[in-house]
């Protein structure tokens, strides 16, 4: 259903990461990796365990600041920002172990995540009525809208540490969403999820991807899941790119199949 | 029975019409609250202007695209403010609302919009869409979807699949245009107009779908909220399938005397929601406050033996005062004192838990209460009534009115209908929320309505010496044992119903020597005792088939037999062997109703071998069924049961015989 | 049991997001602030105002510091009683060098220059986490309570090394000085405490007290979703400091009027605050009252019991007043380790609940 | 909710547990815990059993009975400051706050409150001057003395200080800070090199400090210790073998726990302002009413050790000013203010001395409205490694009033002036 | 060679002792974390009630005579014996097992899995019992510590060093205390014995598989209440060495306990898990704020910084290498 309405004409390229290479302490990480994301798309990222794709996300984000390569985000070049500069700039994910704020409520979870959304200063937070609690309310409609389209309206003020895994990943899928970013990263959004809870999600990045145009990047194991609902796939492995294309060329590409597929069967 | 004068049909000169009731009341109350909906969070609320401003929006856009006065509007959702809006806009414009039910599968549902001829179907979200988008290609009549919940509906065709507020928005550049236009539209229709087509559920066949006018619907809501001395001030919670009667009903009484309705954010809120509204007035079937109790009695187990204790003993105060004082009858000191202290510590916040601490008023209809269940609430001191009616009769045939309550009948006629007992012992009436007639359906009509209007129940009863009814059983369902005495079945079964751990339960005794039963263990409660007794079970085959289970509900039996004991006319009901049923009675097998009424015809046909071993005598049946899944699959379930007798109580009768 | 919530529903975020959503507690809250100042001040004395009353209102206001830096940051500190220091020093310096100056205007002064130097020792905190940056805030603790001690300008050069509050009023109230009534110092720190405590809970319900809590539960994450660590860090030790400043300015000017630094603001002063938040609750704002209450009573009501129920030699109790406040402490973190709040808020659900168990 | 209810709770016990006001209500402000408690100890159970002496013999004094309560302070100034305000209620009719930070802290609040404080040897010096102190005592003598009683007594014995020098190893607190501008007035007057050596509370850490007078070897090493800082210092100083005939203590310093065993401490010296030894009458008294009575406050272990001499000393000046004050006044039952009334025409000659069966034991003074200091006479002790025992060496001597005079002048103007009091006239 | 740098050299190695000293307290803090994860505030409080338990019973005292008179209305003092020190230290080091068996019985046992914030405040509460317990028990007075270990400064090392300094300077010798060399000694020893013990004995390796991984020590079937209990053991054992040291020094009494603050910035410096950073930690420590009241402290401070000095070195030192000496690296994985 997303590749339907994601104009394959007009492709604008949103992040165009060229010649990374990412080291560590010696170690290869990843070694000279280029590849685009565009605009509106769902873009994979697969290999086999320990390919660089985490590494891939954590560059992309800022954790990690790659020794050679660039970094192309919306047009411009980036250049040594911190994680939460680039999380202004409208990046936003998830991870693969879960890392909510165990103390904080779902709604509060969520709040988070409008962090660069409000701006209000200290002074008027410390006297909350007026400015302070405006922009908390506006902020929280929002919010609210996300935990309605999750379906996660029960949970709503309940501390997250007391929620099964499948809700927590939604509520940190939430907490992505709150940022209203532009650009979504999920790091094994199906992990050790069961089926019913893999269709949900599939179903939930879909409509995010189709209701509010997100463009995605995910890493994913599941080659069905993967297949199914990415538009292009790129393939990792020991640090390198065997190979990037729509799900089709990939699944049909034999230096894929050898390295990856053959592998995981 | 004479009927009572109708003083006041209307709420208001020639308020005979929802739509006219409507602008009404926008200028009675223009700032108060006239619906509410849980969602996003907090209780987004609309007053009756707000509301009018809606339903006059939508009605014109509805006008606009092609909707014309008779049309039909299949209404298919959860109870949302824009579904009940809907009917009121389609009634404005002169059209008929149908609602049907949301959880009914595609097959059911292609019958209601096939049988109304509906041209406009306004669906609450995507699944609802989908559904009707399976069996459009069969209903040809269908022009134009219109959903609620824009969720996931970009990829649809937008001739055909329209959002909700795009509609409005061409009715609002419509009002721009004509402001008054609405206020003419609602000019033309008048108090014998269709207003709404209710498809029953129906225990047998084909759904029918009951015409009832503005009339029926208004007259009769008015005069119970005159009774009742319903006002603006009231709330209620409206979670009953929009399509059933009493919900309609309901929307129709608070536009009459002006309350609020609340809708709950879903499904699986409704407890948590009614807890934060506290609706002042509220009515729900029998199983619902059933589930309530048995969920009390099922938490309170687990309650430390000191709480468990302090209920035990101010539960027995309430039974003992409770009902005395809410029929304001006088009561000592000392147990006004215990009451009082009950109030605080066992019945005020046990009412407040159930979102039942402001009713005013509740009532219960549509199957019989348990008698325990019904003074249990009482004792509490919630006015709880019952009533008796049906779609057919715009709900209200008999209603018990205050300090007249007695759990085994269902009270006397209310205002403006007659009733009465014909030869066969089945219960008729006449008023004036007697139905149109069976849509597209003369004979049933033909059948059910006499020509002087005079309708058919279906039910068996009589009239008790202080001119209460009393509902025995469906009139087709009373049968007779081999013996000659009445036997009713569904009066056992709700005592039966009454034990927190039986769920459902099912008799015999028709031609029969004597009387058996199914039962259907409740697996909540069950497995609550179960997980308390480290009893382990892997299904609920499996935890029914327990001896210790059997042993629990035996003594049920028993006790239910006792209790027969008492009644002169049952007495001779009582249950000689039962057995546990290795699955649960499921709607998705046909075994039940929509509305969870056991389908017995589908039972006997199905369960045949095990009816014939219980009266064999045998102590253990083989059974093989089949259960259909959520999802279409089918498989089989199989297993030995075992049958049990119990213990029956001698009667003079008995003896006698 | 207390609790009717049925018709207590909201139709506004603001309904919804205020600090006692439940209709009773709202009550119960008012009728406790109706208390503290309609009630009390006609049973006011001196015993009862300096003994009890305002020790808890000042203790209070240091554990509402040190949990917004604790509690809600996640950043364990040992430095209070420095910070305290700081804030006593302050009062100190600018009632002598501005006499006229009122008492409001002195106690939020001295907190912004404790907050001023709560951020220089923050600074760490960017890179040591945990226990050591519990121990390097002893750091502060050391080093400010030494400068205090050394440098003669901080204490006008008196000889003893100690500083005196002088006389200094609000309105004509006279609020420090041995001539200050129990009264007036006791609605003085009253109304400072409860202004404070409504700033706390306004900081910590909005943007800035989430990415306190963000930064404390999951700072890589907080990081990414953009929160600038140095930014909540330093917030968190500023605001904290404001308020253990204001603490110290208080305890210093207005409950002791006279202090040393060694003895009032050494080292068990950080401790005790760190107890009244542990026993209190960590990231609860009644939390830090609660245990400031305990702290401040429990020793009271122990000697009371020991040397004046039952005339036991003064030493004895003493010594039995730390085995039983070291006892309690671990009897208490066995029974509930997330403190009192957390006690109250299970039996709050309880209550809720009340009759059923769950 | 919960706090006010334990508030509740603290307050009821506290009015069912609180002490019947008594006739004659003398606070001790003991500390019996804590690291200063070796020091606590002895002074509280001489104070308690003087005053049960009094009881026991002559039924009080005046006829009233005189009751100590005691309340442990653990040598913490705001513990000290809450015994106050538990016990100030209770008709207390003197305050010994027993520590200089305490003593600070009191003195603005009991001048407000109208209840007399006495600081024997401690406290600020500066309340000598009756007239700006009008509540407060410190009597016989205070630390600037000391200092300068000490100063003299090496000028007496050892000729002119002129270019020697002078170290003070002091507890770096309030109490230790005191004597540096006495000290520092007095190396200006006598031409030494005057060197301040801090050690932090609790004084167990003073390698440093020794290593440096190791290097610097001043010729006189002053001590403003207490508690462990003593004994550390004392085995630092015969560790590096500092000549001990040239280490002088203050009061607080000059106690039997300060000096080591054997001939180490041999010549080791400190001041004081009450006499050591058990050689009175007093103490037959002690024996007969209150020790063989088994009333004795403590263990018995310390009584007729220094420090117990000094609180049998400060219960004897304020029995002393009670009889005064009875008799001024005509009533046995007296007032805070009588008390004061008694204090400031205290007059302790050799013939009260004797009354007391303590003749000898402290210097001769008189108090007057003016001067709140007496004669601010100390005398010298010496340790004696071979008896192990204190002797007195000298009598006791005025200070250098040349200098103080001019200090306490200062100081208690400036507190005058910092706190806005007006010089009362007497 | 010139005094200045004589005196240097002596303040250094003076500097080192103390040191030692140090972190014979932080020795016990690193048992104790590296083995179940606890920060124990206790250890000084432990250190002293060790030294008092260890006088106590060598000069015969009662335990808990004053409160025994104080509610009987007795008089109980001594038993009236003096035990000779290695039988009382034997003694002790049974009473500290019992610690350590208690310790884990009513403390430990019920905070299993708690955060470390929590069981560092219950080691605080036990610091407090402890600290109330040992002077109900022992009384709070002033103790000598006399188990035969000399101390005063080595005559020996003046007399030979007093010549090494250029001719004409006022120089005295070098200083060293007999006390300090005998601790540097014991604390020697006791690391060794405390290698040795966790790499050639059973309980040893387990210790040490439990400082890894709680779970994979289960495993392999080590009981992990055994292996607190002895970690506890060990600790006190560790207290009690402190506390012969420093009651030697200073008497033992009340400040005894606050040794332990004196160990936090020896354990910041080494970090929490590492025994040979503890030692290292220590005479850093100890060279460092000797060093520095001598060079800068004492001339322009006006003295008495070794309170503040030596947590400040730390902090500092902390910025650059957050993990502490010896720590493991501190590795942010995402």
């Amino acid at each position: 259903m997303s590749t339907q309405n994601n104009g394959q004409n007009d492709k604008k390229v949103m992040l165009d990461l060229k010649n990374i290479s990412l080291s560590f302490g010696g170690v290869k990480a990843i070694t000279d990796i280029s590849f685009n994301i565009y605009e509106g798309e769902v873009r994979a990222i697969i290999g086999p365990n320990g390919a660089g794709k985490s590494s891939m996300l954590n560059v992309i984000n800022g954790f990690y600041h790659p020794q050679e390569g660039e970094i192309w985000f919306n047009g411009e070049q980036r250049k040594g920002m911190k994680p939460y500069e680039i999380a202004y700039q409208g990046i936003a994910r998830t991870f693969q172990n879960i890392a909510l704020f165990k103390g904080m409520s779902v709604l509060d979870n969520l709040m988070t995540g409008r962090f660069t959304h409000m701006n209000k200063n200290l002074f008027y937070q410390a006297m909350w009525k007026g400015p302070a609690e405006q922009e908390e309310i506006a902020n929280r409609e929002f919010v609210e809208h996300i935990i309605d389209f999750l379906e996660i309206q029960s949970i709503r003020k309940t501390p997250v540490g007391r929620l099964p895994y499948g809700l927590q990943k939604r509520v940190e899928l939430g907490r992505a969403l709150a940022a209203q970013p532009k650009l979504l990263l999920l790091d094994e959004p199906m992990a050790g999820m069961n089926v019913e809870e893999k269709e949900d999600m599939c179903r939930f990045i879909l409509d995010v991807n189709d209701t509010f145009g997100t463009t995605i990047a995910l890493i994913e194991h599941d080659m069905g899941v993967v297949m199914d609902i990415s538009d292009r796939v790129v393939v990792l492995d020991y640090g390198r790119k065997i190979g990037d294309g729509e799900p089709n060329e990939v699944r049909n590409d034999q230096t894929v199949i050898d390295a990856y597929l053959g592998v995981s069967h | 029975m004479a009927a009572n004068e109708i003083t006041q049909p209307y709420p208001g000169p020639g308020l005979d019409t929802l739509p006219k009731i409507l602008l009404h009341n926008v200028r009675m109350y223009p700032n108060r609250d006239a619906m509410r909906e849980k969602e996003f969070g907090i209780w987004q609320s609309w007053t009756w202007t707000e509301v009018a401003d809606e339903i006059e929006r939508f009605a014109l856009g509805l006008q606009a695209r092609g909707l014309k006065a008779g049309d039909k509007v299949l209404i298919i959702g959860a109870n949302r403010p824009r579904m009940y809006w809907t009917i009121v806009a389609a009634q404005a414009v002169g059209a008929i609302p149908v609602p049907t039910y949301k959880d009914s599968v595609a097959e059911e549902m292609q019958y209601v919009i096939e049988h109304s001829e509906a041209r406009f179907v306004i669906a609450e979200d995507q699944e609802q869409v989908d559904k009707v988008l399976e069996v459009k290609d069969r209903c040809p009549a269908v022009e134009q979807i219109i959903f609620d919940d824009p969720r996931g509906m970009k990829g649809y065709d937008d001739s055909f699949v329209v959002d909700f507020e795009a509609v409005q928005a061409e009715g609002a550049d419509i009002r721009a245009k004509q402001p008054d236009l609405f206020k003419q539209m609602t000019e033309q229709s008048k108090g014998d107009d269709i207003s709404i087509i209710l498809y029953t559920s129906g225990t047998t066949g084909k759904p029918k779908g009951v015409v009832l006018t503005f009339d029926n619907v208004i007259i009769t809501s008015n005069q119970v909220a005159l009774l009742d001395k319903l006002t603006e001030n009231d709330e209620i919670l409206c979670y009953l399938p929009i399509a059933w009667v009493g919900d309609h009903f309901f929307v129709v009484q608070a536009f009459c005397a002006g309350f609020c309705i609340n809708c709950p954010e879903s499904e699986e809120t409704v407890a948590a929601d009614m807890r934060e509204i506290g609706p002042t007035y509220y009515f729900a079937p029998p199983r619902v406050f059933e589930g309530l109790l048995t969920n009390v009695q099922i938490r309170m187990e687990d309650a430390a033996p000191f709480k468990r204790r302090m209920y035990a003993y101010f539960m027995d105060v309430a039974k003992k005062v409770g009902i005395r004082k809410l029929e304001n009858q006088s009561v000592g000191f000392m147990d006004s004192v215990k009451y009082a202290l009950g109030n605080f510590l066992v019945y005020g916040p046990l009412k407040d838990a159930l979102g039942l601490g402001r009713i005013k008023l509740a009532y219960t209809a549509g199957e019989a209460i348990g008698g325990e269940i019904f003074d249990f609430y009482r004792s509490l001191g919630i006015n709880i009534k019952q009533l008796y009616g049906q779609t057919e009769s715009s709900v209200f045939i008999t209603v018990q009115p205050d300090g007249e309550v007695y759990p085994e009948t269902v009270g006397k006629p209310s205002p403006g209908v007659e009733v009465k007992i014909n030869d066969d012992g089945e219960v008729m009436y006449r008023s004036p929320g007697t139905f149109h007639s069976y849509y597209k359906n003369d004979k049933a009509t033909e059948e059910t309505k006499t020509p002087d209007g005079w309708v058919y129940t279906g039910d068996a009863g009589f009239f008790m010496s202080n001119g209460h009814l009393r509902i025995i059983d469906r009139a087709k369902d009373v049968g007779k044992f081999n013996f000659g005495k009445m036997f009713a079945p569904k009066h056992i079964e709700n005592k039966l119903k009454f034990f927190p751990h039986i769920q459902e339960a099912v008799t015999f005794g028709d031609g029969r020597d004597a009387c058996m039963a199914f039962i259907n263990i409740d697996l909540g409660a069950v497995g609550n005792w179960a997980e308390r007794n480290n009893v382990a079970y892997a299904s609920y085959q499996e935890l029914a088939a327990h001896p210790e289970v059997y042993n629990m509900v035996k003594e049920s039996v028993e006790q239910v037999n006792e209790s027969l004991l008492g009644d002169e006319l049952l007495s001779h009901s009582q249950i000689s062997r039962f057995l546990i049923l290795h699955k649960e009675l499921d709607a998705d097998d046909g075994e039940l109703t929509r509305t969870k009424k056991v389908r017995r015809k589908i039972i006997n046909e199905r369960y045949k071998p095990l009816i014939e071993a219980l009266y064999n005598g045998d102590d253990q049946c083989f059974i093989e069924t089949e259960v259909a899944f959520e999802d279409g699959r089918v498989a089989k379930i199989s297993g030995d049961i075992k049958l049990v007798d119990v213990k029956t109580f001698a009667t003079d009768a008995n003896v006698a015989a | 049991m207390f609790y009717r919530e049925s018709g207590d529903f909201k139709k506004t975020y603001q309904e919804d997001g205020q600090t006692f959503p439940i209709r009773f507690d709202r009550w119960r809250y008012w009728v406790i602030l109706a208390i503290a100042f309609l009630v009390f001040p006609f049973f006011m004395n001196d015993y009862f105002a300096n003994a009890v009353m305002i020790p808890f209102l000042v203790w209070a206001i240091a554990a509402l510091g040190l949990n917004i830096l604790t509690g809600y940051c996640g950043q364990l500190s040992l430095g209070t009683g420095g910070f305290m220091a700081v804030g006593a020093y302050a009062t100190y310096k600018i009632m002598t060098a501005f006499p006229g100056m009122d008492m409001f205007s002195v106690i939020i002064l001295s907190g912004f220059v404790t907050a001023g130097v709560g951020v220089l020792f923050g600074l760490p905190s960017l890179r040591i986490k945990g226990f050591y940056l519990a121990v390097a805030t002893l750091a502060a603790q050391f080093f400010l309570i030494w400068l205090f001690n050394k440098v003669p300008w901080f204490y006008n050069n008196s000889a003893s090394g100690q500083i005196n509050a002088p006389e200094r009023d609000i309105f004509g109230i006279v609020i420090t000085g041995p001539h200050a009534t129990p009264l007036a110092t006791y609605l003085f720190c009253l109304i400072v405490a409860v202004a404070l405590a409504w700033v706390a809970r306004n900081l910590t319900r909005g943007r800035l007290g989430r990415s306190w809590m963000a930064i404390r539960d999951m700072d890589i994450a907080a990081e990414i979703i953009g929160v600038n660590p140095l930014k909540a860090k330093l917030s968190a030790f500023a605001v904290s400091s404001f308020f253990v400043g204001v603490a110290g300015s208080l305890l210093f000017s207005v409950y002791l009027g006279a202090a040393e630094v060694t003895d009032t603001f050494g080292i068990n002063v950080s401790f005790m605050v760190l107890f009244m938040i542990i026993i209190g609750g960590l990231g609860s704002i009644f939390g830090s009252f609660v245990g400031a209450a305990f702290m401040v009573l429990m020793p009271v009501l122990l000697k009371n019991i020991l040397v004046g129920g039952l005339g036991w030699p003064t030493d004895l109790a003493a010594h039995l007043e730390y085995i039983i406040v070291g006892g309690l402490i671990i009897i208490f973190l066995i029974v509930e380790p997330h403190g009192l709040a957390q006690m109250a808020r299970v039996l709050k659900e309880k209550l809720r609940l009340w009759p059923f168990p769950h | 909710m919960k706090f006010k209810q334990i508030a509740t709770v603290a307050l009821t016990t506290l009015a069912v547990s609180a002490p019947v006001a008594a006739d004659l209500m003398f606070p001790s402000l003991s500390y019996r815990t804590g690291p200063y408690a070796s020091g606590g100890i002895p002074f509280a159970d001489g104070y308690a059993d003087f005053f049960t002496m009094l009881n026991e013999r002559d039924g009080g004094i005046g006829g009233e009975k005189a009751v100590v309560e005691e309340c442990e302070t653990g040598f913490s100034t705001p513990k000290g400051v809450e015994c106050y305000e538990a016990t100030k209620n209770n008709g207390a009719l003197v305050y010994q706050p027993l520590s200089t930070g305490i003593t600070y802290q009191l003195i603005p609040k009991a001048s407000a409150d109208g209840i007399p404080v006495l600081s024997s040897g401690y406290g600020r010096t500066a309340s000598a001057d009756g007239t700006i102190f009008p509540w407060v005592f410190n009597f016989p003598t205070n630390y600037w003395a000391g200092a300068s009683r000490i100063i003299n007594h090496i000028i007496d014995n050892d000729g002119a200080l002129e270019g020697k020098s002078v170290a003070l190893l002091y507890h770096n607190s309030g109490y230790g800070k005191e004597p540096i501008r006495t000290l520092e007035a007095l190396a200006e007057k006598h031409g030494f090199n005057f060197t301040k050596l801090a050690v932090d509370h609790p004084g167990q850490e003073q390698k440093s400090q020794w290593l440096q007078i190791r290097r610097e070897r001043p010729d006189y090493l002053l001590m403003w210790g207490w508690g462990v800082m003593n004994q550390v210092a004392m085995q630092e100083a015969a560790n590096i073998r500092y000549p001990m005939e040239n280490f002088y203590g203050i009061w607080w310093s000059g106690t039997e726990l300060d000096v080591l065993p054997g001939m180490a401490s041999h010549g080791y010296k400190a001041a004081n302002f009450s006499v050591v030894g058990s050689d009175f009458p007093i103490y037959d008294e002690l024996q007969k009413h209150v020790i063989d009575k088994g009333l004795a406050a403590g263990d018995g272990s310390s009584v007729g050790s220094v420090i117990y001499n000094r609180g049998l000393y400060a219960g004897m000046v304020v029995a002393e000013a009670v009889r005064t004050a009875q008799a001024m006044h005509g009533v046995s039952n007296i007032t805070p203010a009588m008390m004061r009334d008694g204090l400031e025409a205290l007059n302790m000659n050799a013939d009260a001395y004797a009354r007391n069966g303590m003749s000898g034991f402290g210097p001769d003074f008189q108090i007057t409205c003016e001067d709140h200091g007496g004669t601010q006479m100390a005398i010298i002790q010496e340790w004696d490694g071979k008896s192990q025992e204190w002797k007195m060496i000298g009598d006791f001597e005025a200070p250098d009033m040349d200098v103080i005079g001019p200090l306490i002048q200062a100081d208690s103007e400036a507190y005058a002036k910092e706190n806005d009091i007006t010089r009362r006239d007497c | 060679m010139s005094a200045d740098f004589l005196y240097t050299l002596e303040v250094i190695l003076n500097g080192l002792m103390a040191g030692v000293m140090y972190s014979l307290v932080a020795l016990g803090f690193v048992l104790i974390f590296k083995a179940s994860g606890i920060f124990n505030y206790a250890q000084g409080v432990m250190a002293l009630f060790a030294a008092m338990t260890l006088v106590g019973l060598q000069s015969g005292q009662i335990p808990f005579a004053h409160l025994i008179n104080a509610i009987f209305g007795t008089d109980l003092h001594h038993f009236g014996w003096q035990m000779p020190a290695l039988l009382a230290i034997i003694l002790t080091v049974g009473v500290m097992v019992l610690f350590a068996i208690i310790v884990e019985k009513y403390i430990l046992h019920h905070l299993v899995n708690q955060e470390p914030i929590i069981l560092f405040m219950a080691t605080i509460g036990l610091a407090y019992f402890m600290e109330g317990f040992g002077d109900i028990m022992w009384g709070s007075e002033i103790k000598t510590m006399d188990v035969g270990i000399p101390s005063g400064g080595s005559f020996w090392l003046e007399e030979v060093t007093m010549t090494w300094a250029a001719e004409g300077e006022r120089y005295w010798g070098m200083y060293i205390d007999k006390l300090d060399v005998v601790a540097t000694l014991v604390a020697l020893v006791l690391v060794i014995s405390l290698t040795l013990f966790s790499q050639y004995t059973k309980t040893g390796r387990a210790l040490r598989a439990v400082a890894d991984d709680h779970q994979a020590a289960l495993s392999v079937g080590i009981s992990l209440r055994t292996i607190w209990v002895i970690v506890w053991s060990i600790a006190g054992f560790v207290a009690l060495v402190a506390g012969i040291m420093w009651g030697s020094k200073s008497g033992v009494q009340f400040s005894l306990s606050l040794i332990a603050l004196k160990a936090l910035p020896v354990l910041m410096l080494g970090g929490f898990t590492s025994i040979p950073g503890a030692i290292i930690g220590g005479l850093i420590i100890g060279v460092g704020e000797k060093l520095f009241e001598f060079a800068i402290g004492s001339v322009y401070l006006g003295g008495a910084t070794e309170n503040w000095f030596a947590y400040v070195l730390a902090l500092v030192f902390l910025v650059f290498r957050p993990q502490g000496l010896f720590g493991e690296k501190i590795i942010e994985r995402v």
